[in-house]
């Protein structure tokens, strides 16, 4: 009866390779972007010069400390500490909201000097500009609907925590979604100097 | 089961005592799931033909003849689409795979039952969503199959949907390769080890990890499309920028590892029935194994073939040509070995067989053109055309599209406990190889004398050699009508199926048929290789 | 060497050795078949599953055969590329969906007319979607992407009319995005080439190539993608204004309507693609005076 | 089939270590690409951002203690992601 024993090992291979295609998708992304760089470097720096460090710097350090407390909690439930493994996991929850806050914030100014994809300012200005601002607008937003994925996916499992579906034998699925979490992450580890920081 | 209408004769059909329509698209039987691919892609398939077939009728002469220049290139562009995303990808992989794979292992399930069902609806909800945007919006898509920008971002039709359709389908054919390649790492029997999987199987893992790596980037570019059209993004618009011919390498990034995840499950088909017929072990295990790996890791780096004329650099081309002829090198091989498999055999020509000999030739001619497209030069004047229209017919319809009837007429029997009449299944099979040589080997000849492609309308010169592939397409209808029918007829009323008729040795032929739900009562344990016949209970 | 005689012996050496290959498989094949037909050969009489030898050969010698269609499809591909010094220069521009070729003195023309003799360089310009610029007859084709500088190059050797194709699907007009090179003996090419458009009839059509407009409009009567301009003038259409449903003479204000803003009045039965036009108003008088003379 | 792997807890130090350096990588990709490196600090900034993701993966995403398999097929994924803009560059570089 191999499928009714669970096969955790296969659970983790199956979302391994469920985040290759993950990677695969922001891959696609990057592409586009180094590309472009290479054909408008001058613009791609008049453009990252716009954007705000200090949004960018914060929402990295929220979004590793998130990966630390996500981290944390398998640690946690594979010990047996439940109120631990939930406490951990509403802080990765919060850090998912903050980040997203802030990218709120960080948007709406942006459209507030009227920069936003297909805008007059921006179909105006030298061609280069629109297809860096086009592409952070992409690849943020992309970013940003895994956020809240990542985020609808960690209250499932504080959820099944609760109700005990998850414990200290079978945590499959925190460490799924942990890992789903990770690798949002990851994708911010690089969205981060090459947007805001080399251009 | 005396009542000769039941369906089946038991096994998983009967014994978990639920029938109805919920025990169907709820169930998280790989059999059962199976199945249902199977019915709506045949389904599909057969809405793609009669496509091909009106494509046909307008071409029959020149000048405006049953449709409008403007339903003709959505009679095109759906066709390809129908084909492409909604028979030919989920095809075999997802129809007979998930009826095989786990049993060729020696599993009961696949590794992930539930993702296997979300699968199926994913495939069920695209291709509704395909099927809607043809009658909503702007009408029909008319951008062709590959949707090409600019002329994708600006026209009127009803894109925007029928891209979002595909992006959906391109996640079911995601999950179903994550499933199997979990599926053949953690599933096998006690005993099966790497060099005991069956060819069939060993060709699906090397598809599944193109499904896996490549879909992806069609994902997002698809995406792209749509957030071009809708937000303006500009990312393609060269007046603001952009650059159109990165739309086409995204896109072929995906859509050429993509005919590797067509052909390569037809090329395992026939990597199992050869020997099966010849009674003899395949030539060449290794090698074949092996190859479809090499298939899959070089054809993901050969996508610029497609745009040799498209203003691409020189040295691009020259990579992009250099790769292109080394992926033919494996496919070479599988071809070589599998006419040595028949080498001092015991041949039996039954339709299975039949199917599959004529894959060799048919998909030998599809590949060789490809060597014609392949080459930098040659490519220039027949890019574009009819044919490469050819080509890809011969590839696809002859080379997978034959592959899915050897394995229909194969392995279908087994799953249903009937069986269909053998000389219809011959005569079909003789009006569709000749029909389809008679108009897909015409079409080459137009290319050759430029005729390009997506025309709806044609100069005089080209319209005796269109009459005879019309008058060949409708051969190949007849072939098709017949073997359609027989297998139909054959599997809800033929003659009963039992045993091992066809005398293999892989794993799904040692269990009841039809299959119980749980495949087998106790684990199997596996003491040979999948290709020897001595000792494998064969009569 | 002409393009063509840089293509046709790769052509010759590919299908020669595809040709081989596929006789040889297939006789091989068909042999077996017969030869051990299991009416002839009830049991297989030899159970052997591999041989590294043969299997070498079959993975080397493809490999070498391969490498050498590549390296003779490259090189040829190159001939097609080096554009000779003494080529002529002319643009062609598509648009959606007619070709308007433009010389270096300025002429227009909606054909490609050439000297024979001479090598000529097209450099590809596009005003909208993406188009394939081929002449099967030279073997020569190269796809027209707005925003990108592409070109090919081509000599006639002898003089004639050859077709000229729109390979890349680019719309509804997509097959009909045909024209012809013709190839011209040098001295008659000199005289055409500095011929000047005449007024009157001829410059009227000259503005309608230049502007694409016969790309979907004929002027023999056969309906293209828009309507035919004969007899159009004093004639009833039907068209829609909106939802509206109304018959209206074709007179001045509506030619001028028509190409101006021909989203406006859709005629019955044809899809609303016609682009706007920005005509300036001497252009506009002469194409009108010009439509109204089509009888 | 492979045989079970031993289980494996990272300890809350370790994460924390690892944390930590997250942090303080990141403070040094800002320094570096304040300061005028031209071209390098792309490169820089890249190397900076793999050693980070080096750390999570290995580290938060357990990649350390599992099999061999899986890091075979992280290999493949990055291999087959960075044939895909290699291939992309043969072109766009030398159009
Ligand atoms: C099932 C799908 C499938 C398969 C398997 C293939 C296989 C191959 N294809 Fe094809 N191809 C398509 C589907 C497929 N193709 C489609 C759909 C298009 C058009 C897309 C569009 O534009 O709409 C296309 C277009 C296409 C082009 C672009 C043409 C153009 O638009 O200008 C090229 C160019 O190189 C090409 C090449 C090849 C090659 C070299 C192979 C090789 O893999 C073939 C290898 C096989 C053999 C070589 C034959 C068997 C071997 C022997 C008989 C032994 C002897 C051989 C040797 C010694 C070498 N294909
Ligand atoms: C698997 C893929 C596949 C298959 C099987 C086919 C099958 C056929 N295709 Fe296919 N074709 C494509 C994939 C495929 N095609 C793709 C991808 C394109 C490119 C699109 C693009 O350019 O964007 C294309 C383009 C294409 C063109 C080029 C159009 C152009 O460029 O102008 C043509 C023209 O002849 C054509 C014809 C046909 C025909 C006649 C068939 C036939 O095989 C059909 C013959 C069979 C029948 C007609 C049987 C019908 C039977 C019934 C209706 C009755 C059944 C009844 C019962 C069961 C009871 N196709
Ligand atoms: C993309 C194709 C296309 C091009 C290019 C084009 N037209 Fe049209 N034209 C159409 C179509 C389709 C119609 C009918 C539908 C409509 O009225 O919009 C039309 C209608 C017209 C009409 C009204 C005809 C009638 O029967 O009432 C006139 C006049 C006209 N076009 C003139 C021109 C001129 C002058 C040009 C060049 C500047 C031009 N067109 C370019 C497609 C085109
Ligand atoms: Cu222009 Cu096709
Ligand atoms: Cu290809």
């Amino acid at each position: 009866m191999s499928h009714q024993e669970k096969d955790s090992f296969g659970a983790k291979l199956g979302m391994w390779l469920f985040l290759f295609t993950e990677m695969l998708l922001f891959g696609g992304v990057f592409i586009l972007y180094s590309v472009y760089l290479n054909r408008y470097p001058k613009e791609f720096g008049l453009g990252g010069h716009q954007l705000d460090l200090v949004f960018g710097a914060t929402n990295t350090v929220v979004l590793l400390t998130s990966s630390l407390f996500a981290a944390m909690s398998v640690t946690a439930i594979k010990r047996g500490a439940k109120r631990l493994t939930l406490g951990l996991l509403s802080v990765t929850i919060g850090c998912a909201l903050v980040f997203l806050c802030i990218k709120y914030l960080e948007w709406s100014a942006k459209f507030h000097h009227g920069i936003y994809p297909n805008s007059p300012k921006l179909i105006a200005g030298p061609p280069g500009e629109s297809i860096f601002f086009s592409l952070y607008y992409l690849t943020t937003g992309l970013h940003g609907i895994h956020v809240v994925i990542g985020g609808i996916l960690m209250t499932w499992t504080a959820v099944m925590v609760q109700k005990g579906i998850l414990n200290s034998t079978d945590n499959v699925t925190l460490e799924n979604v942990t890992l789903y979490w990770h690798l949002v992450d990851l994708v911010w580890i690089f969205i981060f100097p090459l947007y805001y920081l080399i251009l | 089961m005396s009542q000769d209408t039941a369906i089946g004769q038991g096994g998983f059909w009967r014994d978990t005592g639920r029938t109805g329509i919920g025990s169907w698209i709820f169930s998280t039987d790989h059999k059962r799931i199976g199945l249902m691919y199977l019915y709506c892609v045949l389904g599909f398939f057969l809405v793609g033909v009669s496509l091909g077939l009106l494509i046909r009728l307008e071409l029959i002469a020149p000048g405006p003849t049953i449709v409008t220049a403007q339903t003709y290139n959505a009679l095109f562009t759906v066709h390809g689409v129908v084909m492409i995303f909604l028979f030919i990808i989920p095809g075999i992989p997802a129809s007979f795979g998930n009826l095989v794979l786990p049993i060729q292992l020696g599993a009961r399930d696949v590794a992930f039952p539930r993702v296997n069902l979300l699968s199926w609806w994913l495939y069920a909800i695209g291709a509704v969503i395909v099927l809607v945007s043809l009658f909503t919006g702007g009408g029909a898509p008319d951008t062709g199959w590959t949707f090409y920008v600019p002329f994708s971002a600006r026209t009127t039709t009803n894109v925007s949907l029928a891209v979002f359709g595909v992006f959906v389908l391109g996640f079911s054919s995601i999950l179903t390769g994550i499933n199997f390649i979990t599926t053949i790492h953690r599933m096998r029997a006690p005993g099966m080890t790497w060099t005991r999987i069956p060819l069939f199987a060993w060709s699906l893992y090397a598809t599944a990890w193109v499904q896996v790596l490549a879909t992806p980037i069609i994902a997002i570019t698809l995406l792209l499309v749509i957030t071009e059209r809708i937000l303006g993004l500009g990312l393609f618009d060269p007046t603001r920028g952009g650059d159109p011919v990165m739309y086409q390498h995204m896109f072929w990034i995906y859509s050429h590892p993509a005919v590797y995840i067509m052909i390569l499950p037809g090329m395992g088909v026939i990597s199992d029935i050869i020997p099966v017929f010849s009674r003899k072990p395949i030539f060449g295990y290794k090698m074949i194994a092996f190859s479809s790996l090499a298939i899959a890791a070089a054809g993901s780096a050969v996508w610029g073939h497609h745009m040799y004329t498209s203003g691409m650099s020189d040295l691009g081309i020259l990579v992009f040509s250099f790769l292109t002829f080394i992926v033919a090198i494996p496919s070479a091989i599988k071809v070589f070995n599998w006419v040595s498999t028949m080498y001092k055999g015991s041949i039996s020509l039954e339709a299975p067989m039949l199917f599959a000999l004529s894959f060799i030739l048919l998909f030998s001619i599809g590949g060789l053109s490809g060597l014609i497209l392949g080459a930098a030069a040659t490519d220039i004047h027949v890019h574009d055309t009819h044919f490469v229209v050819g080509h890809f017919h011969y590839v696809m319809f002859g080379g997978t599209g034959f592959a899915f009837f050897a394995a229909a007429h194969y392995w279908l029997p087994k799953y249903y406990g009937r069986r269909y009449k053998e000389k219809p299944a011959i005569v079909g099979w003789i009006l569709m190889f000749v029909g389809f040589n008679v108009m897909y080997f015409t079409m080459q000849v137009l290319g050759m004398e430029g005729m390009p492609r997506r025309y709806y309308d044609y100069l005089p010169e080209f319209a005796r050699l269109n009459l005879v592939a019309t008058v060949g397409s409708w051969i190949l209808v007849a072939g098709i009508i017949i073997v359609v029918w027989n297998l139909w007829r054959g599997l809800f009323r033929g003659e009963p199926f039992t045993g091992n008729p066809w005398g293999g040795a892989t794993l799904e032929w040692s269990i009841a048929t039809p299959p119980p739900t749980e495949n087998f009562d106790e684990d199997p344990v596996v003491t040979h290789g999948p290709y020897e016949f001595k000792g494998a209970g064969v009569p | 060497m002409t393009t063509t005689q840089a293509v046709d012996p790769v052509f010759t050496f590919l299908f020669g050795a595809c040709l081989v290959l596929l006789v040889g498989i297939t006789a091989t094949m068909v042999f077996f078949v017969v030869r051990y037909r299991r009416s002839k050969n009830p049991e297989p009489t030899s159970q052997v599953s591999g041989s590294p030898l043969l299997e070498v050969i079959w993975t080397v010698l493809p490999t070498l055969l391969v490498m050498g269609m590549f390296y003779y499809g490259w090189t040829s591909y190159l001939s097609l590329r080096t554009v000779p010094k003494n080529a002529m220069q002319v643009k062609a521009e598509a648009r959606m969906w007619s070709w308007n070729f433009i010389y270096d003195n300025g002429k227009q023309s909606g054909k490609l007319i050439v000297p024979v003799g001479r090598p000529v360089q097209v450099n590809l310009e596009s005003k909208d979607v993406v188009h394939g610029f081929y002449v099967p007859a030279f073997k020569i084709k190269r796809d027209v992407v707005p925003g990108m500088k592409n070109h090919v190059w081509f000599v006639a050797t002898s003089p004639g009319t050859y077709d000229l194709f729109c390979s890349q699907y680019c719309g509804t007009g997509h097959s009909a995005m045909i024209t012809t090179v013709e190839a011209l003996p040098p001295a008659q090419f000199a005289a055409w080439l500095q011929q000047q458009a005449a007024g009157g009839a001829a410059q009227g059509q000259a503005l309608l190539e230049k502007y694409g407009c016969l790309g979907c409009h004929s002027l023999d009567g056969t309906a293209k993608v828009g309507p035919t301009f004969k007899g159009l003038y004093g004639s009833q259409v039907k068209v829609h204004r909106g939802d509206k449903e109304e018959t209206v003479t074709v007179d001045e204000g509506y030619l001028r309507e028509s190409i101006l803003n021909p989203a406006a009045a859709v005629v019955d039965d044809f899809p609303a693609v016609m682009p706007q036009s920005a005509m300036p108003e001497a252009d506009l008088k002469a194409v009108i005076e010009y439509l109204k003379g089509l009888k | 089939m492979d045989t079970e792997h031993s289980e494996h807890i990272l300890s809350y130090g370790k994460l924390m270590a690892v944390w930590v350096a997250l942090l303080v990588l990141t403070a040094a990709t800002i320094m570096v690409t304040r300061v005028e490196l031209g071209v390098w600090k792309v490169w820089a900034a890249l190397a900076i951002a793999s050693i980070k993701s080096g750390l999570v993966i290995a580290f938060f995403m357990h990649m350390k203690y599992e099999p061999r398999l899986f890091r075979i097929i992280l290999f493949v994924a990055l291999f087959t992601l960075a044939g895909f803009i290699g291939g992309t560059f043969f072109d766009v570089l030398y159009r």
